[in-house]
């Protein structure tokens, strides 16, 4: 990496492995998931449900339930390693700066308080602001989202928003601390496609507006292109794939990416879908090798047995698979993926 | 009087929901005036955001709902008059559904068995070993294998799941599939799956299907024709390829407008289209109607908006030319 | 809103420290130490301060204290005796003939309030009593107590038809201080002051009589609450929480002060019995009654005292059940008088208390010339005697089956048939349903097995009212009616079972008996106790052989006094008891 | 608000209507009558009757009865237990010490309750929530009439702590509070148990709701989240409660006025329909039903209160 | 592990190519499950068997069921036999007699010091206090009752006796059967009711619902304890107008479950899914929905029971209880209310069962609660 580049890194997640207590047995969540965030831009993280995509941000939040702990790792920010923080010293970073925005507004906004309330409430109760100015400060970043009408929205209930309104409350409560990371938790899986469209060109506004770093959690490509700079593909607690939105996109590498990107049927597509046998694997016993290893038609005999390390690609571009290896047979992309890829590229140059 | 090409026609139906009474009494029209044919083995998308109606609209048809007023007719026979019991059998045997969630929609009391071979029980199949047997050729149509039938739903994951809910619905043998979201609530890696099993059975059972989606990707890949739901309301009709190439009313450009194209290249420059009725239509002095601009390609306008959007059609062609 | 909040949880939190602070506070000192404080109490608190219409016996209690009869009992000097003193009336009733006798008012009598006490407030108070409209149910009382007032009970139970005037009634104003009244027999003076003692003869306060009364004069209010009363009597009625407490503060200035030396009296109303005993163990009582349950505790203390009580207990037995064949049958009724093992019962579950298979009670007599009881008297001996015969107290097994077989012979039932009889009581009273009990298994065996008990507790309303809604839903039921009257004439005590009597407790009723008890009653033997005494005999003997209803425990109160308190009397005393108001507080 | 509340007004009158009725019928219908007294010469009684309408058929009686009740609140005199006092009166002079038992119980109860359920929900699967739950089952599982006996027996008379009875002549309210003291407490338990046992699931179940996530990544901390966020919205279910805690406070409250010889509706209640006042039970009944209504009608507006989505929906 | 793949590190450099074959298959099918079939109620005991305090809640419950059954016949007392002789004796164990607990000793109060000398010899075992009252000397005295009231060596009353001498535990055994098969009764008789009523109000809906949930709601605006005092007085004491008294007003919080449940579940898709195949009325409400929903009702009757044997008490204690000679735990602890002081242990052990019982059925109902919660399937 250059050096440039790790001066701006802020924050870094190295080698982070959480698990859960269940009935069942210890659930493996996240698995050594290592990545970093650099001033200014955009990081997404795309997986299915129960990837570990969520439990990872909830680690950098501090905020993972009680039968969750981190086995080992550091999430590094601002000098602090954020794992080993009391929760005394959590409440001077959350809010304040790293804020979250999260999937379900509905749930997320407290039912019976007033919003005007609830963004007030973070100014007055953590910075310490006077009534006055939290009101103002609230009325303020309720426009700064996009919310027509403020004094009157501002003594609304929950219930009374739609839920893209509601997103942008639960957006103005993520900034009223002025943070200078956004972690989107799939901030727009709820909301209709229209709707979705719009709160991602307001995140996308604000972080330009407020030199923002965005760490956003989807498992829908197409936000994740419109959104990220970079991109991480997690799946069964790991990060198999990680690169720039161009290098993912164009130049996929891992065999779950290829099949990410080819099962979703886009407007053009007509081929049959590309799509993903079998079920994910149970986090309690993940697989021993590579975890995608049974679903993987292009699985070599090593995915069986011995994990892939992160082949380095580019500067930028890293996949864990075992193709990468320079005895592994030569394996192409499918077909359908091929085509995509092709097909979008030439959009792209029409585009311009 | 029906249209003998259409094995399901939808002739102005509307379904209102009302609560309260007398001052307070509240309206939703949840479908408003519908009108559309599905033609037989054909695919007919259904698109709209949530609580377009689109949903409820599926339900009216199949009975779930009493129609508040219009018509359905299925074959030629009317199915939204007075229920009756021969009426009820006509509709299961003929229409089944397929719904959204996977987790709500397989009762967790019982075992996969049960499930889908309710339908035959309902019929009057009594003989276990004969349900037994279908159940597992239908369970082996979905990919799954006759071990499972013995299991109860919690065990499965979401796809597969929903792959009981699709041999549910197809072990009766229906003529005709209302298949209501069956992807939405699936995992990306999933949905592929259940897309592509979908798409099988439509062609080895020779189905014709209503598919209500919001994603429109998906309802476009899927569809032979689409509608587009707006508030109740069909707003524009047309071949899968003409609407995405030609889309004429101002919600349906929105939407399409809207969708995240999974290309980091295009997708930040995307422009994206508002629809406000309020600003799109001037409904004041000309009452809107289904017109159809082209073969087969209706949409819900006033005339001097039809007028325009054939003048659009022209030059596309023109262009494509 | 928020503000609404916050003074609401300041509320909240303001009434918890309350709560703390009161809880954690500790005793209040003592006031007032020097105080002669007398307290007792009553299982459950007067309805009304009326006596005219409440038939509770707790009514006496305040009326003793705050107000003032014609004439109390007072114990001798020698403490062995007592005898009649004015209290209201200005000494001893004045004879003017065989029939009529002059009271005499206290001319410093006055209520309360101060306003005068005279003839025509006590006139008032009597007519009142009597009013045919009202039907106050003490009215009897006034009418034929000891001595019988000539006209009062016909005028008192001629309703509306105004037949008997009030002028008739032998009461009479002479001037504004004396009275006279005219009795249908020859008394003595005793007998006229034993009259005018019970709470139903004091004096009412007519403004508040008057102000209480409803339009058609059914009904007054007077005595509801202690703003509608007035007492005039040697203690203030200070306090009356109802169902709590009453405190009464000593009248000094009352014409008998010096006879009374509490300062204060403090009447708590206890329902619940372990209450009691606690706060007679730590001391919060001065008196103290132990109930069965409780009689084990203190039967050998020297603290307690007993006497027989005036009510014999006993079984009310149904002869007109259409659903038990032998219910008419006299066999039947032997058969249950023979099968009761009296002395278990009267000692195990009534605790302490004495059997008898007679029916006239040991009080009976007691307040007679010679002070000879009946049961002492060689008749009474003699009836004793005749049912010792049988069997302990009348209790042989033998001779109950036998009479049993008989019955069922004489109803045609085989030795197989089983007979359920209902056996009725209260929910509340304790020992009737121990009893039941008791017998449920004794009747098994005794009778072996042709009689079933079944115990049926009529909570909801009294037993004698259960047994009004119909003959077949009882078979037995333990009762106890008393007749204060009878420690004078001992046959009284079977008045309620003549047929004459409206609400006769029992449906058997015997034309010989009717006949015995007249004979009784006959004017003449009122001055010939002896001849009374053998006529009771033959009274009784009728009773037993036609077994009326089943004797079974003879009553023995017991009670305790605390050292701190100095009684008048050192024993008890028929008709007067321990003097208890007389009483003293010693350190 | 204002159209919710009078709604639940309206509601609630209606349904005392009801009540009345049926209480009326339900006591008419008693094999009991409503005089007793073999004194009474037969043509008294039918005065007596007649003044009470007791000599017309039933719906004209009825028809008194409600009459009397809705215009000058008359619920006729009562007959045994205090006779000749106005039902009305007897009941206003029962009212005090009732209410105070009542009242003070709920008082105790609802913040022991709380505190009790927060700290167990806090402390969940720690000693404390252990110790507390353990108590809290105890609580709810004795009768209250055995607790109010042995706190009588313990307090009382081995460690004379308070007074063994009610002091309804106390000189100050402070002195009658402590006598009510033990009867509260002994009141109390059950329904403290109760909440602590309600809140606790609520809390536990709001603790996990992505709301309090949200407030904790707003940079509150967890005791602001908690007490700001979680609490209120715990006590929307927690006030449905309230209804069976308040009836059962005033069922409980019958038997440990007899023990603690306190002169309230309660005792009055098991005495009248014992020895057939009816009159007076008729009242109580009502009473007893217009407090448990009026309790619900509290609950229902102050859910209003707490949660908007009923105020302001009520309001559409 | 980051490795450049132009550079990598030996160990993976080295693997033998072997390692590199393709073996994914073009054809994989979903895995079949390793775990046995689990049902809904198996599933649901499996959790139940994991919370400890159920499992034990559980077994004393069922401890105190066989209690019920067969304890009266153990004890060797019949519990009606009565022996007057040997009333309101105090408990005596064998065995823990000799620990000085339960070992049939009494302290006799208020006795004249001069009376000792009448006790039966060996009674006395130790003189508590001394005092004088009206100038006597007095003492409290420590007896062994049995020897005292002469009760054969050897006769043992585990749980004392009562006020008609008969055998406590038999009797408290027995009245655990009775007040237990009460509250069944009553619960069951609710719970039918209850499913009935909400079941129609909740599945019709509309019209239907509003006028039975308005009925029930009148209903449940009477104080309970009141409705059910005035049934009693009605049919009067005996088990089936308790039963009935339980059950007037206490089905309607059942109903009311069981209508909210039906509301919550008649929309779920899969009884939607079963509406469209043509499943009847019947079946949808039987097969669908109610086993669905039945879990809080479960739940619900287990903390009723309870309830209904506190209720059952409080008849009891104001005298209306069920008929003798039969006890009921309502009727022994009202019965031991009133002698608390002199015979506190005829409180006691009602009390400890009653207790229990509830203890017991509250922490089951928990665990039932926790196990038969739909959203915690599969969470094992």
């Amino acid at each position: 990496m250059a050096e440039r580049d790790k001066r701006d890194v802020i924050l870094q997640v190295k080698d982070l492995n959480v698990s859960f207590r269940t009935y069942g047995g210890i659930v493996r969540a996240v698995r050594g998931v290592t990545f970093d965030l650099r001033r200014g831009e955009t990081v997404a993280i795309v997986g299915e449900s129960g990837s570990g995509k969520s439990v990872t941000i909830k680690a950098i939040m501090g905020i993972l339930p009680s039968n969750a702990t981190i086995e080992s790792g550091e999430i590094l920010y601002g000098g602090m390693d954020l794992t080993k923080l009391t929760e005394e010293e959590f409440h001077n970073i959350r809010g304040k700066r790293i804020g979250l925005i999260f999937q379900d507004p509905l749930s997320a906004l407290n039912p019976i308080m007033k919003v005007g309330n609830q963004i007030m409430e973070a100014l007055i109760l953590s910075q310490k602001m006077s009534k006055k100015a939290a009101r103002q400060r609230a009325l303020e970043l309720m426009e700064a989202v996009g919310i027509p009408d403020v004094e009157r929205r501002f003594n609304q209930y929950p219930f009374q928003f739609s839920g893209g309104m509601r997103q942008r409350i639960v957006i103005a409560i993520a900034l009223a601390g002025d943070p200078e990371i956004l972690i989107c938790d799939e901030p727009t899986t709820a909301l209709d496609v229209t709707v979705q469209a719009r709160i991602l060109e307001l995140i996308n506004k604000i972080k330009e507006e407020r030199h923002l770093s965005v760490i956003f959690i989807t498992h829908d490509l197409g936000v994740v292109a419109t959104m990220a700079d970079r991109v991480n593909v997690m799946y069964a607690g790991k990060i198999v794939e990680t690169g720039t939105s161009e290098e993912v996109f164009f130049e996929p590498a891992h065999p779950y990416t290829w099949a990410l990107l080819s099962s979703m049927p886009d407007l053009e597509t007509k081929e049959r879908l590309f799509s993903i046998p079998g079920t994910p694997p149970n986090m309690i016993s993940p697989p021993p090798g590579d975890a995608f290893s049974v679903r993987n038609r292009y699985a070599l005999r090593i995915d069986f047995e011995k994990e892939p390390p992160l082949f380095k690609i580019t500067d930028t571009h890293y996949a864990a698979t075992w193709l990468l290896h320079p005895k592994a047979p030569r394996v192409e992309m499918p077909e359908a993926l091929k085509t995509r890829i092709e097909r979008m590229r030439r959009r792209a140059v029409g585009n311009e | 009087m029906s249209d003998s090409t259409y094995l399901l026609e939808v002739k102005n139906l509307c379904r209102h929901f009302t609560s309260g009474r007398g001052k307070n009494k509240l309206v939703v029209k949840a479908v408003d005036n519908v009108s559309f044919g599905v033609k037989p083995a054909e695919t007919f998308g259904l698109v709209g955001e949530s609580g377009c109606g689109k949903t409820t609209l599926g339900r009216t048809i199949i009975r779930l709902y009493d129609p508040t007023s219009g018509q359905v007719f299925f074959n030629g026979r009317e199915i939204s008059g007075k229920m009756t019991g021969e009426l009820r059998r006509y509709l299961t045997e003929n229409i089944a559904m397929i719904f959204q969630d996977p987790i709500e929609s397989l009762n967790p009391r019982m075992t996969v068995e049960e499930i889908i071979g309710e339908g035959l029980k309902v019929r009057g199949v009594k003989d276990k070993a004969e349900i037994r047997r279908r159940v597992v050729e239908m369970l082996k149509k979905v990919g799954l294998n006759e071990e499972h039938a013995t299991r109860y739903p919690h065990e499965f994951s979401g796809g597969q799941r929903q792959r009981i809910g699709i041999a549910r619905a197809l072990i009766v043998q229906p003529k005709m599939i209302i298949a209501d979201e069956p992807v939405s609530a699936l995992d990306v890696s999933i949905q592929a799956q259940v897309i592509n099993l979908l798409n099988d059975l439509k062609e080895e059972f020779g189905l014709t299907i209503l598919f209500i989606a919001h994603n429109l990707s998906v309802v476009k890949y899927f569809s032979d024709r689409i509608g587009v739901m707006y508030y109740g309301r069909l707003v524009e009709v047309a071949r899968g390829e003409d609407l995405y190439a030609k889309p004429l009313h101002p919600y349906t450009r929105a939407l399409l407008s809207a969708i995240p194209e999974p290309n980091p290249l295009t997708a930040r420059n995307k422009k994206r289209l508002d629809y406000d009725p309020e600003r799109d239509h001037d409904y004041s002095r000309e009452k809107p109607e289904m017109v159809e601009i082209e073969p087969e390609h209706f949409v819900y306008c006033s005339p001097s908006e039809a007028a325009r959007y054939r003048e659009i059609c022209r030059s596309a062609v023109k262009a494509g030319d | 809103m928020g503000n609404v909040r916050r003074s609401v949880a300041l509320i909240v939190a303001v009434i918890m420290m309350a709560t703390l602070l009161a809880a954690c506070g500790g005793k209040t000192t003592q006031q007032e130490p020097e105080l002669k404080v007398f307290r007792t109490y009553l299982t459950s608190d007067c309805p009304i301060l009326n006596g005219h219409d409440s038939v509770e016996s707790s009514l006496q209690v305040p009326h003793d204290y705050c107000s003032s009869p014609l004439y109390r009992v007072y114990p001798n000097e020698d403490g062995k005796g007592y005898h009649y003193i004015g209290d209201l009336a200005e000494g001893m009733p004045i004879q003017i003939d065989e029939y009529n006798w002059q009271i005499k008012i206290r001319k410093e009598a006055k209520w309360h309030n101060g306003e005068p006490i005279n003839a025509d407030t006590i006139i008032y108070s009597w007519k009142m009593l009597l009013d045919p409209i009202l039907a106050n149910q003490m009215a009897d009382f006034l009418a034929t107590g000891s001595i019988t007032i000539v006209n009062a009970r016909e005028y008192q139970r001629q309703g509306t038809e105004n037949t008997v005037a009030w002028e008739d009634v032998g009461i009479k104003k002479i001037d504004d201080y004396t009275i006279q009244i005219t009795t249908a027999y020859p008394n003595t003076a005793e007998e006229v002051c034993a009259q005018f003692v019970d709470r139903s003869t004091f004096p009412v306060y007519q403004p508040y009589y008057e102000a209480g009364m409803n339009e058609s004069r059914t009904q007054t209010t007077y005595g509801t609450t202690l703003d509608e009363w007035m007492g005039c009597g040697p203690y203030f009625f200070k306090k009356w929480e109802f169902g709590n407490m009453h405190v009464y503060e000593k009248n000094p200035d009352h014409w008998l002060a010096d006879l009374f030396h509490y300062d204060r009296v403090e009447v708590y109303i206890v329902p619940d019995m372990n209450a009691r005993v606690q706060m007679w163990e730590s001391g919060q009582l001065d008196y103290f009654v132990p109930d069965a349950n409780t009689i084990d505790r203190y039967i050998n203390d020297p603290r307690m005292v007993s006497y027989e009580s005036l009510g014999v207990d006993h079984i009310d037995i149904n002869c007109k059940n259409p659903t038990n064949p032998i219910s008419g049958l006299i066999e039947y009724r032997k058969a249950v008088y023979h099968a009761i093992d009296r002395e278990t019962v009267a000692r195990e579950i009534y605790g302490h208390m004495k059997p008898t298979g007679t029916y006239v009670n040991g009080q009976a007599g007691i307040l007679s010339p010679s002070g000879l009881t009946y049961r002492e008297s060689e008749y009474g001996k003699a009836v004793t005697e005749m049912v010792n015969q049988w069997g302990p107290y009348g209790y042989n097994p033998e001779l109950a089956l036998d009479y049993m077989k008989q019955a069922f012979a004489k109803a045609g039932l085989s030795d197989n048939d089983v007979i359920t009889l209902k056996w009725i009581c209260e929910g509340s009273d304790v020992e009737a349903k121990a009893t039941g009990e008791f017998l449920m298994e004794e009747f098994e065996r005794i009778f072996e097995g042709r009689i079933k008990l079944e115990v049926i507790s009529t909570a909801g309303m009294s037993a004698t009212q259960f047994k009004r809604t119909g003959d077949d839903k009882w078979d037995l039921s333990p009762n106890q009616w008393t007749r204060s009257l009878s420690r004078k004439f001992p046959y009284m005590c079977f008045y309620y079972y003549l047929s004459t009597y409206a609400t006769a407790p029992n449906n058997y009723f015997d034309e010989e008996f009717d006949a015995q008890y007249a004979v009784c009653d006959a004017p003449e033997l009122k001055n010939d106790y002896d001849r009374m005494l053998q006529e009771t005999k033959k009274l009784e003997e009728i009773y037993l052989e036609k077994v009326i209803h089943v004797p079974t425990v003879q009553r023995v109160v017991y009670e305790m006094f605390s050292d701190r308190v100095k009684l008048p009397v050192d024993r008890y005393i028929p008709g007067l008891g321990w003097g208890t108001i007389y009483g003293d507080i010693v350190k | 608000m204002l159209k919710y509340t009078l709604r639940r007004w309206g509601a609630m009158m209606l349904t005392m209507f009801i009540i009345m009725s049926l209480s009326f019928w339900i006591i008419r219908l008693m094999p009991q009558s409503i005089f007793e007294n073999p004194e009474v010469a037969p043509e008294i009684q039918r005065l007596l009757e007649a003044e009470m309408h007791l000599d017309k058929p039933m719906w004209v009686q009825y028809y008194y009865f409600l009459r009397g009740i809705i215009t000058e609140r008359d619920f006729g005199r009562s007959v045994k237990l205090r006779p000749g006092m106005e039902v009305f009166k007897v009941i206003v002079s029962r009212i005090k010490p009732s209410m105070v038992l009542n009242f003070f119980s709920l008082i105790l109860a609802i913040p022991a309750g709380i505190i009790l359920g927060t700290i167990a929900a806090l402390q969940r699967n720690k000693w404390p929530d252990n110790l507390i739950s353990f108590l809290v089952v105890i609580f709810i599982s004795v009768p209250s009439f055995v607790f109010g006996a042995v706190l009588q027996y313990l307090f009382t008379f081995k460690f004379p702590i308070f007074p063994t009875l009610y002091n309804a002549s106390a000189s100050s309210f402070r002195e009658m509070f402590r006598s009510l003291t033990l009867p509260i407490i002994a009141l109390a338990l059950g329904p403290a148990a109760t909440i602590a046992r309600y809140l606790r699931g609520e809390l536990i179940e709001t603790l996990n709701s992505e709301f309090l996530l949200l407030a904790r990544t707003k940079g509150l901390t967890r005791t602001q989240a908690v007490v700001r966020h979680a609490f209120r919205n715990s006590l929307v279910p927690i006030a449905n409660t309230m209804i069976p805690m308040i009836t059962g406070i005033m069922g409980g409250s019958l038997v440990i006025e007899r023990i603690f010889a306190v002169p309230g509706m309660g005792g009055q209640l098991v005495e009248s329909i014992v020895v057939g006042d009816h009159f007076l039970t008729v009242a109580l009944l009502i009473w007893y039903s217009a407090i448990s209504l009026i309790t619900i009608f509290i609950v229902d507006i102050s859910y209003g209160l707490i949660d908007p989505r009923i105020r302001i929906g009520g309001e559409k | 592990m980051i490795v450049d793949r132009n550079n990598l590190p030996e160990d993976i450099r080295d693997l033998p190519e072997s390692c590199f074959e393709i073996v994914g298959s073009e054809d994989i099918s979903d895995e079949p499950f390793k775990t046995e079939a689990i049902g809904f109620f198996k599933d649901a005991i499996y959790r139940l068997r994991k919370n400890k305090l159920s499992v034990i809640a559980f077994w004393l419950i069922t401890a105190v069921i066989i209690s019920a059954i067969i304890v009266p016949h153990l004890t060797g007392y019949s519990p009606t036999a009565q022996n007057l002789a040997y009333r309101n004796l105090p408990p005596k164990i064998p065995g823990l007699e000799k620990l000085g607990i339960a070992d049939g000793t009494r302290i006799l109060t208020n006795r004249p010091k001069a009376s000792l000398s009448e006790f039966p010899e060996g009674s006395i075992i130790q003189i508590v206090r001394e005092y004088k009252a009206s100038n006597v000397d007095m003492v409290d005295v420590k007896v062994d009752y049995y020897k005292f009231v002469g009760v054969p060596e050897g006769e043992y009353h585990w749980m004392g006796t009562d006020y008609l001498g008969r055998d406590l535990c038999t009797r408290l055994f027995l009245g655990a059967r009775i007040s237990l098969l009460i509250a069944f009764f009553a619960v069951v008789a609710n719970i039918i009711i209850g499913v009935v009523y909400g079941a129609c109000a909740g599945y019709y809906g509309g019209r239907v619902d509003m006028i039975l949930t308005h009925f029930a709601e009148i209903l449940d605006g009477l104080p309970y304890l009141v409705v059910t005092i005035l049934f009693m007085l009605l049919f009067g004491s005996g088990m089936f107008s308790i039963v009935l008294a339980l059950t007037v007003t206490g089905w309607i919080g059942t109903a009311r479950l069981v209508r909210a449940q039906f509301y919550r579940f008649k929309g779920r898709e899969y009884v939607l899914a079963a509406r469209t195949l043509g499943v009847r009325d019947r079946a949808l409400i039987f097969r669908h929905i109610l086993p669905n929903a039945i879990g809080p009702v479960i739940t619900r009757a287990m903390i009723s029971i309870p309830g209904a044997i506190f209720s059952e008490s409080f008849l009891a204690y104001i005298g209306l209880g069920i008929k003798p000679p039969n006890p009921s735990i309502g009727v022994l602890l009202s019965d031991g209310q009133r002698v608390l002081l002199q015979y506190p242990y005829q409180t006691v052990f009602p009390a400890v069962l009653i207790s229990v019982l509830m203890v017991s059925f509250n922490l089951f109902a928990n665990g039932l609660r926790d196990a038969l919660d739909p959203t915690q399937r599969g969470e094992i």
